[in-house]
């Protein structure tokens, strides 16, 4: 039995209620147990922070894109490179690390679990065998659905029913976690090289609207009793007067379900503008989250731009697209047949340009202005809007106001006149932090239940242990110890075991899938629908047996099943 | 040299080339094709040997005609004949100049070599098992 | 018995609708397969034991033997290159390049002689691209540029273009057109609606022109670029705007031919500039079933597709330099590792020379050229016959190939892990 | 100071060596300095016999002077700041890689990538160059960006590719795609050379010998004057390249 006592931690544990006293925690094999016997090793916190280990709910570490990412950019890989050393595996990488250096990277800084935000099902096992190499991570996946055929044509034929059995067959067969969907119809006009552009566009050939696409989804998600809600990446991302798209998408959303949302909202900052060309794009944060704070059903994360290079990756084709017009750089596309889309290009976020000021500006709007921090997660769409390594960065903006008055001077000088930010006095305290990046994650993700973010006897014993005193540092002035304090954990444990300390990676890992089977009704099962076959066998290029990831590749893997209500 | 190079491939090797000792690989691998109005020129027949020299060494081949050649190329498939004859420089790009190696031709009596001989010139030690 | 839905481990098109018959551990039918498969699943040409080259003689070891003595001469290397790996599973590639990191060697796989340069020219303007099916239910025009699928990828046209029909075309053959370019007339420009013959070295040229024509400069046109006529040029360039959505594949004539991957490069420039107008999409004709595997499972490890020198800890790339045949040119490396593939027939002369003068070790089903070059030759399973594991078709889409029969032989993945293990032994964690 | 490596024999003498340490400045501060061998790490004296003669109280004040089989020896005066080195014989891929001063001279040839992403400095060549003199890295999308390099004999293919900045000179011969993809700064090719500046979008290329295989798409603007070694020599000019919107001038000598 491995028995580990962290002693005199300052736990901050949102989902079990403590919001900040001095505390022991016990762990037994694993998990947070009552008390642990006397040759338990001990670990003295001495009163330093200690939370959940940090989930991310939406990033992009693994899969064909990722990957693609890497591929295309030995620049990239060489901005960021570490040797081989002790347990620890080569590592390349800036914006796009190598799969370990992803890892290394999120355990230094105390993340221990993490969502991959756009798996296509027909290159699922690509994602599945980099998750496998990603040690650290407990890792999910969500998996797109916003061109899927078959799910279009159940829109059309208004059949929510079939739409939840293609869910089903599909999450179950590519050991998918949740319902992604990425400018939904928009990836499939992308196929002919068109896009979407309203919620209330067709989609060419299907017949389909973006809104009835979402509606119905979010729908089949709760008649799968899925534990996530659907996770959304509104239409029109990045396209100057996009906040409207996102209003109106935020206004449908039905409230269904007691203990989470109903509808996730990725990246929110991308879909948060207003203006009508790149010269006069403003700040619409404030609509955004007024309508944010009205709907308890809608949660959202971040999508924090930060400065300097990254590289931009999403299963939006079209986006990425008029990106390349604008940036001139490098542009990859990569259609997938009858499922979805995506594409990737290199950017440079800069303080000299007015548009990037105000992207920067509206992601902390967006989480300084939604009264509630459940409903808004700290995030930069890795590494669309920063590697997720600025995380300690933007906490500690977060966190200060004086940081944000210092860091606005070096601003394009005319980003104050679009943006509300410089008049907001909101500080973030340590408690809304602890929400924003892991309780509020585990909650919206639907995965308290399997121990996941919170720190009560049974929880999985991922723990995060800062440098950081809350009795003794004031992180309005001392917002530069804050950030480093939230870049290199003293401890992170995963599962009981010490993985990283001081920044030093000390074991080699080994992390588990989460993935999710809602049980339906034999009838509607779609492996054994003669119709769905043959489409499948006619328009895929793989034959159906050979679609489905086998168990092989979750050697680790962790099954939320469900019922469904049908 | 009078000829430019060019390698490729052709279903042929591509069947054979899991049995890489066999003579039905060394056929194919061997052959050079021709443009017929080259081949007349020189006084070659289909089937004749020749002797395909360039500034990395000489290999016999057999030649046959092709229609679908340009006069003055020829192609071989990608194989160890064809590569007794390609340099190894690559321009610093990783990739030798597999499709355009200058080379003379001459007829010849002598007989076509297997690849375990064309290894052993390469300094390896032939495997018959 | 008759096993379904087999995955073909021959070329990138990575067909899996092939209906394989087994006999104890034997293939004994094929069917659905191109040539090429038949072949490959009926071929008969093992390695039956581990062999050694002792002086000018071979004899036959043990695999314990043979493991053992792999390790030690990788340990003993200042320089070690790990050459091949497209012909293995990803697990066993993965593997390969953990034992790179570990020895500080130089690992490369076979896209150093096939797509490496359109790698670079990736690296350098990025791919716009798509998976296979796409092109099958969607595409009105297919380009192939330097690429003879008839013999190279049998059924690509079949299963994937010209002979396919999709979802928005249903009689294919009729509504799609096809448009072959290349040096000769090879079969597949036989069966194509156009034609374009370059001379040889002249793609750089052609492609320029169209991109300028694309862009409306076509009084810039001379009268002929590279032995293409401007009318040809135009008519050319009008087909590809007149797609709805158009494909084009290349192959090893451009990647292989004068200016490498700038010849790459310029193709899919012209196809970013075609996408301001319709959609198109490029793609390379990868050879070997999972060549596009190994660049996948090095870049999620090392950051890099291929020729990754991992010599000073860090991971280094730089085609031209940490290539494997620039390498065996310079008669850098001092042992090499095989795996996989057969440099011996696939390398110039000078680099098969250099690999029979330093400790060559082989792992490989079959007997091959690099055998007689090799010091020791380890055979293990075929993958996708008697070994399975994961693989990566042209187009990225991962497909899990079968083990069809439990044979004797040891797959990659078995043998590499022995190995890894063993120089883990001698060098510690440190 | 002067600094004197000269190599010592080897075992397996093609191995090559890395030798990014050898820079002016790090002999100012005697630093360890170590090369590597392979996958193996060295000591100086491991591989050189090292002398050292008279004082220096700033880099530039250093002289290295290597010799022997310095031709598979790498990355010598990377990111050099100020001195001098001179090799007496042939050197190795990436001398002078990011250098932004002081002047490296190469009595021999130098090996492909010369003066990579090179900033500032001058290094002067006396043999020939290999390929992607004065180049850039994979991927980037910028080469050189200042100094000069100058090379008496000819240059291999992909010389100056990306260029930005700075003036390269190769007073012989060029491959092919010299000036590829340039963007800014100055080429110059005494003698002929292959397709040249295909892709360009900006900066100046003047080739006093022939370019062979112009491309297609670059526009005739005329003719001018320019002077190369004292001659002056009438030159047409073209724009391009038009296939990527191009706005270089490359010169090419009048027949």
């Amino acid at each position: 039995m491995a028995e580990l006592l962290i002693r005199n931690a300052f736990v901050i544990d949102p989902l079990s209620g403590i919001r900040g006293e001095i505390k022991d925690i016990a762990i037994r094999d694993g998990k947070i147990v009552e008390d642990t016997g006397a040759n338990a090793e001990v670990i003295d916190a001495q009163g330093c922070l200690t939370l959940p280990g940090g989930i991310d709910s939406h990033s992009h570490v693994c899969g064909t894109k990722v990957n693609f990412g890497r591929y295309m950019s030995p620049e990239d890989m060489r901005a960021g490179r570490t040797s081989r050393k002790g347990v620890m595996h080569v590592t390349s990488g800036y914006s796009v690390p190598t799969t370990f250096g992803n890892s290394y990277r999120y355990s230094t800084m105390g993340y221990t679990t993490v969502l991959e935000g756009a798996m296509a099902p027909l290159e699922a096992r690509h994602t599945h065998e980099e998750f496998t190499a990603t040690p650290h991570q407990d890792m999910l996946a969500n998996t797109l659905f916003d061109g899927n055929w078959s799910v279009m044509e159940a829109v059309r034929d208004k059949d929510v029913k079939r739409a939840a059995a293609v869910v089903a067959w599909t999450l179950a067969a590519v050991k998918g976690f949740a319902i992604k969907l990425t400018n939904p119809g928009g990836t499939e006009a992308w196929g002919f090289g068109k896009d979407v552009h309203s919620i209330h566009d067709t989609v060419p050939h299907f017949g389909v609207t973006p809104a009835e696409i979402i509606d119905t989804m979010i729908r089949a998600n709760e008649i799968l009793n899925l534990p996530h809600s659907v996770h959304l990446h509104c239409n029109n991302l990045g396209v100057p007067g996009n906040y409207q798209t996102t209003l109106e998408t935020i206004e449908r959303v039905p409230d269904l379900h007691a203990r989470r949302q109903t509808l996730y909202l990725t990246h929110a900052q991308f879909h948060s503008y207003g203006g009508s060309t790149w010269k006069d794009i403003s700040s619409k944060s404030e609509d955004i989250a007024r309508m944010v704070n009205a709907r308890p059903q809608v949660a959202i994360d971040m999508g924090q731009v930060m400065f300097g290079r990254t590289t931009t990756m999403t299963a939006d084709g079209p986006m990425e697209f008029k990106l390349y017009m604008l940036h001139q750089n490098k542009w990859s596309n990569h259609d997938v047949e009858l499922e979805t889309g995506s594409g990737i290009i290199p950017v440079f976020y800069s303080r000299k340009s007015l548009v990037n000021c105000v992207m920067w500006a509206i992601g902390l709007e967006l989480a300084l202005l939604t009264r509630d921090p459940w409903q808004c997660m700290l995030s930069t769409d890795n590494p669309n809007g920063a590697p997720f390594i600025k995380y300690p960065e933007i906490i500690a903006l977060l966190m200060s106001r004086r940081f944000r008055d210092r860091e606005s001077e070096l601003l394009e000088p005319r980003t104050g006149h679009y943006v509300p930010l410089f008049a907001i006095d909101r500080e973030l305290d340590w408690y809304e932090i602890a929400v924003m990046t892991r309780a509020a994650q585990a909650k919206a993700l639907g995965i308290t239940s399997i121990g996941k973010g919170h720190l009560s006897p049974g929880a999985e014993a991922d723990i995060a242990i800062y440098p950081l005193k809350p009795q003794e540092i004031d992180p309005s002035a001392e917002y530069k110890q804050v950030m480093a304090g939230f870049g290199k954990t003293r401890y992170t444990i995963k599962r009981g075991r010490v993985v990283s300390r001081d920044g030093e990676v000390v074991v080699e890992g080994a992390n588990s899938t989460i993935w999710t089977k809602a049980r339906i009704p034999p009838e509607l099962d779609l492996s054994s629908d003669p119709e769905f076959v043959k489409k499948f066998e006619q328009y895929y290029t793989v034959r159906m047996s050979n679609y489905p990831v086998q168990d092989v590749y979750l050697p680790r893997g962790v099954c939320i099943g469900t019922e469904a209500s049908l | 040299m009078s000829f430019i190079l060019n390698t490729g491939r052709t279903i042929r090797q591509g069947s054979y080339v899991e049995r890489k000792n066999t003579p039905a690989y060394r056929e194919e691998a061997s052959t050079l094709y021709m443009h017929e109005v080259d081949m007349l020129d020189r006084e070659i027949e289909s089937g004749d040997h020749v002797r395909v020299e360039s500034t990395q060494g000489a290999v016999v081949m057999r030649v046959l005609p092709a229609a679908w050649l340009s006069r003055g190329e020829v192609f071989v498939c990608l194989g160890p004949y064809a590569n007794h004859l390609v340099g190894a420089e690559t321009h610093c790009t990783g990739m030798p100049d597999f499709k355009d190696t200058p080379v003379n031709i001459t007829p010849t009596d002598a007989p076509l070599v297997s690849v375990a001989d064309l290894m052993e010139q390469c300094g390896g030690v032939r495997y018959e098992g | 018995m008759k096993v379904e839905d087999v995955v073909c481990p021959f070329c990138g098109c990575l067909c899996d609708d092939l209906v394989v018959e087994v006999e104890g551990t034997r293939v004994v039918s094929v069917e659905n397969g191109c040539t090429l498969a038949n072949e490959k699943f009926l071929g008969d040409n093992r390695l039956t034991s581990p062999i050694r080259r002792a002086g000018g003689a071979w004899q036959q070891v043990s695999y314990e033997e043979a493991i053992e003595e792999t390790a030690a001469i990788l340990l003993d290397a200042d320089r070690p290159l790990l050459y091949g790996w497209s012909g293995t599973h990803g697990e066993a590639q993965s593997i390969g390049v953990h034992l790179g990191e570990l020895l500080g060697a130089l690992i490369d796989n076979t896209s150093t002689v096939c797509h490496g340069p359109s790698i670079m020219a990736i690296q350098e303007v990025g791919h716009p691209g798509c998976t296979l099916g796409q092109v099958k239910n969607r595409a009105d025009v297919v380009v192939y540029w330097g690429t003879n699928p008839i013999d190279a990828h049998p059924r690509h046209m079949s299963r994937y273009t010209t002979f396919a029909d999709g979802f928005f075309l249903t009689d294919a053959f009729l509504e799609r057109k096809v448009i072959v370019v290349d040096v000769r007339k090879s079969e597949s420009a036989n069966i194509a609606d156009e034609f374009v013959k370059i001379e040889p070295g002249g793609d750089y040229a052609v492609l320029a022109a169209l991109r300028a024509i694309v862009r409306g400069k076509r009084s810039l046109i001379p009268s002929f670029v590279s032995g293409v006529s401007r009318e040809q040029l135009f008519r050319v360039a009008d087909t590809l705007l007149g797609a709805k959505f158009g494909a084009i594949f290349f192959g090893l004539g451009l990647t292989m031919s004068r200016g490498r991957y700038k010849n790459v490069r310029n193709a899919i420039e012209l196809t970013a500039e075609l996408n301001r107008h319709t959609k198109w999409t490029i793609s390379p004709m990868r050879g070997h079933w999972n060549v596009y595997g190994s660049n996948e499972v090095f870049t999620w490890i090392s950051g890099y597709p291929y020729a990754v020198d991992f010599a000073r800890g860090i991971a280094f790339y730089n085609p031209g330099e940490t290539t494997s045949v620039d390498v065996l040119r310079r008669g850098e490396c001092d042992a090499c590792l095989v795996v996989a593939s057969d440099p011996g027939a696939h390398f110039p002369r000078a680099c098969a020379e250099h690999l029979a003068r330093i400790p060559t070790v082989q792992i490989d089903p079959h007997v091959n050229a690099t055998t007689h070059l090799a010091r020791l030759q380890i055979p293990v399973a075929v993958t996708g016959i008697d070994a399975e594991g994961t693989a990566y078709r042209m187009d990225g889409v991962p497909i899990r190939t079968r083990k069809l029969f439990t044979g004797r032989y040891p797959s990659d993945t078995d043998v590499l892990m022995k190995i890894y293990d063993r120089v883990k032994e001698e060098k510690g964690h440190g | 100071m002067r600094v004197i490596l000269e190599t010592k024999p080897r075992k397996k003498p093609k191995i090559p060596i890395e030798a990014e340490a050898i820079i002016p400045q790090n002999f100012l501060l005697k630093n360890d300095i170590r090369v590597y061998e392979g996958n193996k790490e060295r000591t100086l004296d491991e591989i050189f016999y090292v002398t050292t003669e008279g004082p220096a109280v700033s880099a530039d004040q250093v002289e290295i002077v290597l010799s022997g089989e310095t031709g598979v020896i790498k990355r010598v005066g990377e990111y050099m700041n100020a001195g001098r080195i001179v090799i007496e014989g042939d050197i190795g891929m990436h001398c002078g890689n990011f250098m932004s001063a002081g002047e490296i001279i190469i009595r021999g040839n130098a090996d492909a990538w010369l003066g990579r992403e090179m900033r500032g400095g001058v290094i002067r060549c006396e043999g020939n160059a290999d390929h992607y003199c004065g180049a850039g890295y994979r991927g980037e999308k910028r080469g050189m960006r200042g100094g000069t390099i100058e090379v008496l004999g000819n240059a291999g293919d992909f010389t100056a590719e990306y260029l930005s900045g700075g003036e390269v000179r190769i007073m012989g011969d060029c491959g092919d795609l010299p000036g590829v993809e340039m963007r800014g700064g100055t080429l110059i090719i005494g003698g002929d050379c292959h397709r040249p500046c295909g892709n360009m979008t900006g900066g100046t290329c003047m080739v006093f010998g022939t370019a062979r295989a112009l491309l297609p798409t670059f526009v005739n603007a005329g003719s001018e004057e320019r002077e190369f070694c004292g001659q002056r020599v009438e030159m047409n000019v073209f724009r391009g390249d038009v296939a990527n919107r191009g706005k270089g001038t490359l010169f090419v000598r009048k027949k």
